[in-house]
Protein backbone atom coordinates (compact mmCIF):
# COMPACT_ATOMS: atom_id res chain seq x y z
CA UNK A 1 0.00 0.00 0.00
CA UNK A 2 0.92 3.38 -0.87
CA UNK A 3 -0.23 6.93 -0.31
CA UNK A 4 -1.15 9.05 -2.83
CA UNK A 5 -1.65 12.83 -2.15
CA UNK A 6 -2.40 15.74 -4.45
CA UNK A 7 -1.71 19.51 -4.16
CA UNK A 8 -3.16 22.62 -5.83
CA UNK A 9 -5.19 22.43 -9.31
CA UNK A 10 -3.81 18.30 -9.58
CA UNK A 11 -5.56 17.91 -6.08
CA UNK A 12 -8.93 19.39 -7.57
CA UNK A 13 -9.02 17.83 -11.15
CA UNK A 14 -8.92 14.27 -9.48
CA UNK A 15 -11.41 15.28 -6.88
CA UNK A 16 -9.56 14.40 -3.90
CA UNK A 17 -6.19 14.96 -1.66
CA UNK A 18 -5.04 11.58 -1.17
CA UNK A 19 -5.72 7.83 -1.65
CA UNK A 20 -4.26 4.46 -0.94
CA UNK A 21 -3.58 2.07 -3.35
CA UNK A 22 -1.82 -0.84 -4.32
CA UNK A 23 0.68 -1.10 -6.74
CA UNK A 24 3.12 -3.38 -8.92
CA UNK A 25 4.45 -0.65 -10.12
CA UNK A 26 8.55 -0.23 -8.98
CA UNK A 27 9.30 3.19 -10.20
CA UNK A 28 7.25 6.81 -10.44
CA UNK A 29 6.92 6.00 -13.87
CA UNK A 30 5.18 3.11 -14.09
CA UNK A 31 2.93 4.32 -11.39
CA UNK A 32 1.85 6.95 -13.43
CA UNK A 33 1.53 4.74 -16.50
CA UNK A 34 -0.95 2.87 -13.72
CA UNK A 35 -2.80 5.71 -13.06
CA UNK A 36 -3.68 7.13 -16.20
CA UNK A 37 -4.65 3.59 -17.68
CA UNK A 38 -7.32 3.38 -14.45
CA UNK A 39 -9.60 6.79 -15.24
CA UNK A 40 -9.60 9.75 -17.74
CA UNK A 41 -8.95 12.39 -14.79
CA UNK A 42 -5.27 10.68 -13.87
CA UNK A 43 -4.69 10.49 -17.88
CA UNK A 44 -5.86 14.49 -18.06
CA UNK A 45 -3.52 15.20 -15.41
CA UNK A 46 -0.60 13.65 -15.94
CA UNK A 47 -0.35 13.71 -19.36
CA UNK A 48 2.12 16.11 -19.49
CA UNK A 49 5.36 15.75 -17.32
CA UNK A 50 6.62 19.05 -17.66
CA UNK A 51 3.41 20.33 -15.56
CA UNK A 52 3.71 18.44 -12.24
CA UNK A 53 6.79 17.09 -9.74
CA UNK A 54 7.12 14.48 -7.71
CA UNK A 55 8.07 13.76 -4.21
CA UNK A 56 8.30 10.38 -2.17
CA UNK A 57 8.25 10.41 1.34
CA UNK A 58 8.10 14.42 1.40
CA UNK A 59 11.40 14.48 -0.39
CA UNK A 60 11.44 16.01 -3.79
CA UNK A 61 12.85 13.99 -6.40
CA UNK A 62 12.04 12.42 -10.40
CA UNK A 63 9.93 10.66 -12.01
CA UNK A 64 12.81 7.38 -12.39
CA UNK A 65 12.97 7.01 -9.23
CA UNK A 66 11.89 3.78 -7.15
CA UNK A 67 9.09 3.47 -5.35
CA UNK A 68 9.93 0.46 -3.68
CA UNK A 69 9.98 2.35 -0.04
CA UNK A 70 7.76 4.49 -0.87
CA UNK A 71 5.40 5.00 2.49
CA UNK A 72 4.30 8.57 0.54
CA UNK A 73 4.36 9.72 -2.85
CA UNK A 74 2.92 13.61 -3.65
CA UNK A 75 2.00 14.78 -7.09
CA UNK A 76 2.13 19.03 -7.16
CA UNK A 77 2.48 21.55 -9.86
CA UNK A 78 5.60 23.39 -9.62
CA UNK A 79 6.24 25.44 -6.03
CA UNK A 80 4.83 29.25 -5.77
CA UNK A 81 5.91 30.04 -1.91
CA UNK A 82 7.29 33.23 -0.88
CA UNK B 1 17.18 28.91 13.93
CA UNK B 2 13.33 29.06 13.85
CA UNK B 3 11.11 28.01 11.69
CA UNK B 4 7.29 28.65 11.83
CA UNK B 5 5.05 27.42 9.25
CA UNK B 6 1.54 28.98 10.61
CA UNK B 7 -1.83 30.44 9.37
CA UNK B 8 -1.99 33.11 11.99
CA UNK B 9 -0.98 36.72 10.88
CA UNK B 10 2.20 37.82 12.66
CA UNK B 11 3.56 41.09 13.18
CA UNK B 12 6.65 41.43 11.32
CA UNK B 13 8.42 43.64 13.18
CA UNK B 14 7.73 42.07 16.86
CA UNK B 15 9.39 38.82 14.85
CA UNK B 16 12.69 41.29 14.06
CA UNK B 17 12.71 42.69 17.71
CA UNK B 18 12.48 38.90 19.03
CA UNK B 19 14.91 37.37 16.82
CA UNK B 20 17.53 40.14 17.32
CA UNK B 21 17.51 39.66 21.21
CA UNK B 22 19.46 36.39 20.73
CA UNK B 23 21.94 37.58 18.69
CA UNK B 24 25.11 38.05 20.01
CA UNK B 25 28.43 39.40 17.97
CA UNK B 26 26.76 40.20 15.19
CA UNK B 27 27.24 43.05 12.83
CA UNK B 28 24.55 42.83 9.72
CA UNK B 29 20.73 41.47 10.07
CA UNK B 30 18.80 41.77 7.02
CA UNK B 31 15.12 40.76 6.99
CA UNK B 32 12.68 40.55 4.03
CA UNK B 33 9.00 40.43 4.29
CA UNK B 34 6.83 39.68 1.69
CA UNK B 35 3.48 40.96 1.78
CA UNK B 36 -0.18 40.36 -0.23
CA UNK B 37 -0.16 42.90 -2.77
CA UNK B 38 -3.27 44.75 -3.86
CA UNK B 39 -6.21 46.65 -2.05
CA UNK B 40 -9.28 44.28 -1.33
CA UNK B 41 -11.16 47.46 -3.22
CA UNK B 42 -10.22 47.42 -6.37
CA UNK B 43 -8.45 43.86 -7.38
CA UNK B 44 -7.73 41.03 -5.19
CA UNK B 45 -10.16 39.57 -2.74
CA UNK B 46 -7.83 37.33 -1.14
CA UNK B 47 -5.03 34.47 -1.17
CA UNK B 48 -4.93 31.16 -0.15
CA UNK B 49 -1.90 29.27 0.07
CA UNK B 50 -1.61 25.63 0.35
CA UNK B 51 1.09 23.42 1.84
CA UNK B 52 2.37 20.49 2.55
CA UNK B 53 2.69 19.96 6.26
CA UNK B 54 5.66 17.90 7.45
CA UNK B 55 7.31 18.48 4.37
CA UNK B 56 7.15 22.19 4.15
CA UNK B 57 9.38 22.21 7.35
CA UNK B 58 11.78 19.69 6.32
CA UNK B 59 12.46 21.33 3.22
CA UNK B 60 12.76 25.35 5.33
CA UNK B 61 14.70 23.77 7.19
CA UNK B 62 17.60 21.73 5.30
CA UNK B 63 17.49 25.50 2.75
CA UNK B 64 18.48 27.14 6.36
CA UNK B 65 21.40 24.71 6.97
CA UNK B 66 22.24 24.76 3.69
CA UNK B 67 22.70 28.61 3.61
CA UNK B 68 24.53 28.60 7.40
CA UNK B 69 27.14 25.69 5.63
CA UNK B 70 27.65 28.45 2.90
CA UNK B 71 27.64 32.11 4.23
CA UNK B 72 29.23 32.33 7.84
CA UNK B 73 25.72 33.29 9.29
CA UNK B 74 24.65 33.32 13.06
CA UNK B 75 21.35 32.77 12.87
CA UNK B 76 18.35 32.52 10.93
CA UNK B 77 14.10 32.60 10.64
CA UNK B 78 11.96 31.84 8.70
CA UNK B 79 8.11 32.20 9.12
CA UNK B 80 5.71 31.16 6.12
CA UNK B 81 1.94 31.31 6.31
CA UNK B 82 -0.59 29.05 4.84
CA UNK B 83 -4.66 29.48 4.63
CA UNK B 84 -6.60 32.66 3.82
CA UNK B 85 -4.79 35.61 3.50
CA UNK B 86 -6.10 39.60 2.95
CA UNK B 87 -4.25 42.12 1.02
CA UNK B 88 -1.86 43.92 3.02
CA UNK B 89 -1.24 41.07 5.34
CA UNK B 90 2.28 39.39 5.23
CA UNK B 91 3.30 36.16 3.81
CA UNK B 92 6.11 35.61 4.87
CA UNK B 93 9.36 36.46 6.04
CA UNK B 94 12.97 35.91 6.14
CA UNK B 95 15.91 36.75 8.41
CA UNK B 96 19.44 36.41 8.49
CA UNK B 97 22.34 37.89 11.09
CA UNK B 98 26.17 37.58 10.30
CA UNK B 99 29.47 39.51 11.17
CA UNK B 100 29.19 40.93 7.48
CA UNK B 101 26.21 42.41 4.97
CA UNK B 102 27.39 40.66 2.28
CA UNK B 103 26.79 37.08 4.04
CA UNK B 104 23.54 38.47 5.83
CA UNK B 105 22.07 40.00 2.27
CA UNK B 106 23.26 36.52 0.11
CA UNK B 107 21.76 34.14 2.67
CA UNK B 108 18.67 36.40 3.05
CA UNK B 109 18.71 36.18 -1.23
CA UNK B 110 19.21 32.65 -1.14
CA UNK B 111 16.72 31.08 1.43
CA UNK B 112 14.06 33.49 -0.71
CA UNK B 113 14.92 31.79 -4.23
CA UNK B 114 14.39 28.34 -2.61
CA UNK B 115 11.14 29.55 -0.87
CA UNK B 116 10.22 30.59 -3.76
CA UNK B 117 10.40 27.45 -6.19
CA UNK B 118 11.26 24.87 -3.76
CA UNK B 119 9.50 24.67 -1.22
CA UNK B 120 6.42 22.84 -1.29
CA UNK B 121 3.42 25.85 -1.04
CA UNK B 122 1.15 26.87 -4.02
CA UNK B 123 -1.28 30.49 -3.96
CA UNK B 124 -4.72 30.71 -5.37
CA UNK B 125 -5.65 33.91 -5.64
CA UNK B 126 -9.22 34.83 -5.74
CA UNK B 127 -9.89 38.22 -8.09
CA UNK B 128 -13.44 39.42 -8.03
CA UNK B 129 -14.49 36.18 -6.78
CA UNK B 130 -12.81 33.96 -9.60
CA UNK B 131 -10.39 31.76 -8.13
CA UNK B 132 -6.77 31.62 -10.09
CA UNK B 133 -3.78 29.13 -9.32
CA UNK B 134 -0.66 31.42 -9.12
CA UNK B 135 1.42 29.79 -11.67
CA UNK B 136 5.67 29.48 -11.42
CA UNK B 137 7.17 31.81 -13.47
CA UNK B 138 10.59 31.41 -15.29
CA UNK B 139 12.78 34.14 -13.91
CA UNK B 140 11.57 32.13 -10.24
CA UNK B 141 13.37 28.77 -11.76
CA UNK B 142 15.89 31.01 -13.18
CA UNK B 143 16.82 32.72 -10.20
CA UNK B 144 18.13 29.30 -8.54
CA UNK B 145 20.63 29.26 -11.09
CA UNK B 146 22.56 32.12 -9.31
CA UNK B 147 23.07 29.46 -6.11
CA UNK B 148 24.97 26.44 -8.21
CA UNK B 149 27.90 28.80 -10.56
CA UNK B 150 30.08 27.68 -7.64
CA UNK C 1 11.27 58.79 1.38
CA UNK C 2 12.72 59.24 5.23
CA UNK C 3 16.82 59.96 6.09
CA UNK C 4 17.72 60.51 9.43
CA UNK C 5 20.95 61.53 10.67
CA UNK C 6 21.08 61.07 14.12
CA UNK C 7 23.05 61.05 17.74
CA UNK C 8 20.26 58.93 19.60
CA UNK C 9 20.04 55.51 19.33
CA UNK C 10 17.23 54.08 17.52
CA UNK C 11 14.52 50.93 18.01
CA UNK C 12 14.90 49.27 14.94
CA UNK C 13 12.09 47.17 14.85
CA UNK C 14 9.80 50.15 16.15
CA UNK C 15 11.17 51.96 12.73
CA UNK C 16 10.71 49.04 10.39
CA UNK C 17 6.90 49.23 11.85
CA UNK C 18 6.52 53.31 11.13
CA UNK C 19 8.22 52.43 7.69
CA UNK C 20 5.47 49.95 6.76
CA UNK C 21 2.31 51.65 7.95
CA UNK C 22 2.99 54.22 5.51
CA UNK C 23 3.37 51.74 2.23
CA UNK C 24 0.52 50.75 0.17
CA UNK C 25 0.21 47.83 -2.78
CA UNK C 26 3.68 46.61 -1.85
CA UNK C 27 4.99 43.08 -2.28
CA UNK C 28 8.46 43.23 -0.92
CA UNK C 29 9.92 44.89 2.27
CA UNK C 30 13.38 44.36 2.78
CA UNK C 31 15.86 45.69 6.28
CA UNK C 32 19.44 45.95 6.61
CA UNK C 33 20.29 47.05 10.44
CA UNK C 34 24.56 47.55 10.88
CA UNK C 35 25.33 46.78 14.64
CA UNK C 36 28.19 47.44 16.28
CA UNK C 37 29.99 44.41 16.85
CA UNK C 38 31.68 43.13 20.06
CA UNK C 39 30.77 42.35 23.83
CA UNK C 40 32.19 45.09 25.51
CA UNK C 41 33.59 43.14 28.44
CA UNK C 42 35.87 41.42 25.41
CA UNK C 43 37.66 43.89 23.28
CA UNK C 44 35.64 46.96 21.84
CA UNK C 45 34.74 49.87 24.71
CA UNK C 46 32.92 51.57 22.01
CA UNK C 47 32.78 53.24 18.35
CA UNK C 48 32.90 57.03 17.81
CA UNK C 49 31.65 58.26 14.55
CA UNK C 50 32.21 61.82 12.97
CA UNK C 51 30.35 62.85 9.67
CA UNK C 52 30.09 66.12 7.66
CA UNK C 53 26.47 67.65 8.89
CA UNK C 54 24.98 68.58 5.76
CA UNK C 55 26.66 66.88 2.95
CA UNK C 56 25.48 63.29 5.02
CA UNK C 57 22.01 64.56 4.42
CA UNK C 58 22.29 65.33 0.69
CA UNK C 59 24.93 62.69 -0.25
CA UNK C 60 22.51 60.10 1.31
CA UNK C 61 18.91 61.75 -0.40
CA UNK C 62 20.35 61.71 -3.65
CA UNK C 63 21.08 57.88 -3.20
CA UNK C 64 18.12 57.03 -2.34
CA UNK C 65 17.15 59.00 -5.84
CA UNK C 66 19.39 57.24 -7.50
CA UNK C 67 17.78 53.76 -6.27
CA UNK C 68 14.33 55.08 -7.29
CA UNK C 69 15.44 55.93 -10.66
CA UNK C 70 17.08 52.49 -11.09
CA UNK C 71 14.82 50.36 -9.20
CA UNK C 72 11.18 50.10 -9.11
CA UNK C 73 10.95 51.15 -5.55
CA UNK C 74 7.86 52.36 -3.60
CA UNK C 75 9.19 53.95 -1.03
CA UNK C 76 13.09 54.06 1.31
CA UNK C 77 14.22 54.36 4.40
CA UNK C 78 17.95 55.50 5.74
CA UNK C 79 18.86 56.27 9.30
CA UNK C 80 22.15 56.51 10.33
CA UNK C 81 23.84 57.45 13.92
CA UNK C 82 26.65 59.68 14.65
CA UNK C 83 28.69 60.27 17.66
CA UNK C 84 29.33 57.36 20.43
CA UNK C 85 28.09 54.00 20.00
CA UNK C 86 28.08 51.28 22.51
CA UNK C 87 28.82 47.72 21.30
CA UNK C 88 25.37 46.01 20.77
CA UNK C 89 23.83 49.12 19.12
CA UNK C 90 22.19 49.76 16.00
CA UNK C 91 24.62 52.10 13.62
CA UNK C 92 22.53 52.16 10.81
CA UNK C 93 19.65 50.89 8.73
CA UNK C 94 18.16 51.05 5.72
CA UNK C 95 14.53 50.05 4.06
CA UNK C 96 13.01 49.21 0.80
CA UNK C 97 9.77 48.88 -0.76
CA UNK C 98 9.11 47.63 -3.95
CA UNK C 99 6.61 45.21 -5.80
CA UNK C 100 8.78 42.64 -6.59
CA UNK C 101 11.86 40.88 -4.17
CA UNK C 102 14.76 41.34 -6.32
CA UNK C 103 14.47 45.59 -6.62
CA UNK C 104 13.54 45.81 -3.06
CA UNK C 105 16.74 43.75 -2.57
CA UNK C 106 19.16 45.50 -5.08
CA UNK C 107 17.82 48.71 -4.33
CA UNK C 108 18.94 47.67 -0.40
CA UNK C 109 22.51 46.38 -1.26
CA UNK C 110 22.93 49.36 -3.84
CA UNK C 111 22.02 51.96 -0.88
CA UNK C 112 23.99 50.06 1.87
CA UNK C 113 27.57 49.59 -0.63
CA UNK C 114 27.04 53.49 -1.29
CA UNK C 115 26.95 54.41 2.13
CA UNK C 116 29.88 52.21 2.57
CA UNK C 117 31.71 54.62 0.75
CA UNK C 118 30.28 57.48 -0.22
CA UNK C 119 28.52 58.87 2.97
CA UNK C 120 30.62 61.12 4.19
CA UNK C 121 31.33 59.19 8.03
CA UNK C 122 34.14 58.09 9.66
CA UNK C 123 34.45 55.36 12.57
CA UNK C 124 36.97 55.41 15.04
CA UNK C 125 37.08 52.12 17.46
CA UNK C 126 38.02 52.32 21.46
CA UNK C 127 39.64 48.82 22.17
CA UNK C 128 41.41 48.69 25.41
CA UNK C 129 41.38 52.30 25.74
CA UNK C 130 43.26 52.94 22.45
CA UNK C 131 41.90 54.88 20.04
CA UNK C 132 42.38 53.80 16.03
CA UNK C 133 40.45 54.88 12.94
CA UNK C 134 38.70 52.19 10.85
CA UNK C 135 40.91 52.32 7.12
CA UNK C 136 38.56 51.79 4.11
CA UNK C 137 38.88 48.13 2.48
CA UNK C 138 39.40 47.75 -0.91
CA UNK C 139 36.30 45.32 -0.29
CA UNK C 140 34.25 47.75 -0.04
CA UNK C 141 35.42 49.97 -2.59
CA UNK C 142 35.22 47.29 -5.17
CA UNK C 143 31.88 46.68 -4.16
CA UNK C 144 30.19 49.67 -6.00
CA UNK C 145 31.74 48.47 -9.53
CA UNK C 146 28.79 45.92 -9.02
CA UNK C 147 26.27 49.01 -9.56
CA UNK C 148 28.74 50.33 -12.87
CA UNK C 149 28.58 47.66 -15.03
CA UNK C 150 24.97 48.62 -16.93
CA UNK D 1 37.78 83.48 1.36
CA UNK D 2 37.45 79.69 1.58
CA UNK D 3 36.47 77.84 4.38
CA UNK D 4 38.58 74.46 4.55
CA UNK D 5 37.17 71.48 6.34
CA UNK D 6 38.85 68.40 7.77
CA UNK D 7 37.65 65.51 9.52
CA UNK D 8 39.08 62.20 11.10
CA UNK D 9 43.07 62.06 11.08
CA UNK D 10 43.49 64.81 8.83
CA UNK D 11 41.42 66.91 11.17
CA UNK D 12 43.36 65.46 14.23
CA UNK D 13 46.86 66.02 12.42
CA UNK D 14 46.19 69.32 11.42
CA UNK D 15 44.81 70.32 14.97
CA UNK D 16 41.71 71.52 14.12
CA UNK D 17 38.37 71.12 12.51
CA UNK D 18 37.97 74.32 10.37
CA UNK D 19 39.95 77.67 8.98
CA UNK D 20 39.17 80.40 6.93
CA UNK D 21 41.79 81.81 4.04
CA UNK D 22 42.99 83.66 1.90
CA UNK D 23 44.27 82.22 -1.64
CA UNK D 24 45.35 82.95 -4.83
CA UNK D 25 45.26 78.82 -5.75
CA UNK D 26 42.04 78.49 -8.71
CA UNK D 27 42.40 74.28 -8.60
CA UNK D 28 42.43 71.99 -5.48
CA UNK D 29 46.00 71.06 -6.32
CA UNK D 30 47.80 74.39 -6.11
CA UNK D 31 45.90 74.95 -3.06
CA UNK D 32 47.07 71.67 -1.40
CA UNK D 33 50.62 72.97 -2.85
CA UNK D 34 50.55 76.32 -1.27
CA UNK D 35 49.11 74.71 2.19
CA UNK D 36 52.28 71.98 1.71
CA UNK D 37 54.46 75.01 1.84
CA UNK D 38 52.93 76.84 4.68
CA UNK D 39 53.72 74.09 7.33
CA UNK D 40 55.13 71.25 8.18
CA UNK D 41 51.61 69.66 9.13
CA UNK D 42 50.30 70.17 6.11
CA UNK D 43 52.85 68.87 4.20
CA UNK D 44 52.84 65.65 6.30
CA UNK D 45 49.00 65.10 5.97
CA UNK D 46 48.74 66.20 1.96
CA UNK D 47 51.78 64.36 0.86
CA UNK D 48 49.74 61.16 -0.43
CA UNK D 49 46.83 61.75 -2.25
CA UNK D 50 45.72 58.07 -2.81
CA UNK D 51 44.97 58.76 1.15
CA UNK D 52 42.59 61.77 1.05
CA UNK D 53 39.88 62.73 -0.80
CA UNK D 54 38.08 66.37 -1.48
CA UNK D 55 34.71 67.91 -1.53
CA UNK D 56 33.90 71.55 -3.04
CA UNK D 57 30.38 72.92 -1.53
CA UNK D 58 29.49 69.66 -0.28
CA UNK D 59 30.13 67.81 -3.56
CA UNK D 60 32.76 65.36 -4.05
CA UNK D 61 35.05 65.81 -6.56
CA UNK D 62 38.91 65.74 -7.58
CA UNK D 63 42.24 67.42 -7.20
CA UNK D 64 41.81 69.04 -10.65
CA UNK D 65 38.49 70.72 -9.65
CA UNK D 66 38.35 74.69 -9.86
CA UNK D 67 38.21 76.19 -6.32
CA UNK D 68 37.10 79.96 -7.72
CA UNK D 69 33.17 79.18 -6.89
CA UNK D 70 34.23 77.15 -3.32
CA UNK D 71 32.74 78.46 -0.16
CA UNK D 72 33.98 75.12 1.99
CA UNK D 73 36.76 72.77 0.55
CA UNK D 74 36.68 69.75 3.11
CA UNK D 75 39.19 67.12 3.05
CA UNK D 76 39.15 63.46 4.33
CA UNK D 77 40.04 60.08 4.48
CA UNK D 78 37.69 57.50 2.25
CA UNK D 79 34.30 57.18 3.87
CA UNK D 80 33.94 54.32 6.21
CA UNK D 81 30.20 54.48 6.75
CA UNK D 82 27.19 51.78 6.74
Amino acid sequence: MVDLIYFSWIREKIGKPSESIETNATTVAELLEELMKKDIRYSEVFADQDLFRVAINQELTNFDASILNAKEVAFFPPMTGG
Amino acid sequence: MYVSVQNEVFDFSKEIEQFSKKLNNVGALVTFTGIVRGKKSETLDFMFIEHYPGMTENQITSMINNAVKRWNINDALVIHRYGKLEPGEPIMMVATAAEHRREAFEAAEYLMDYLKSRAPFWKKEVINGKEKWVDATVDDELALDRWNKF
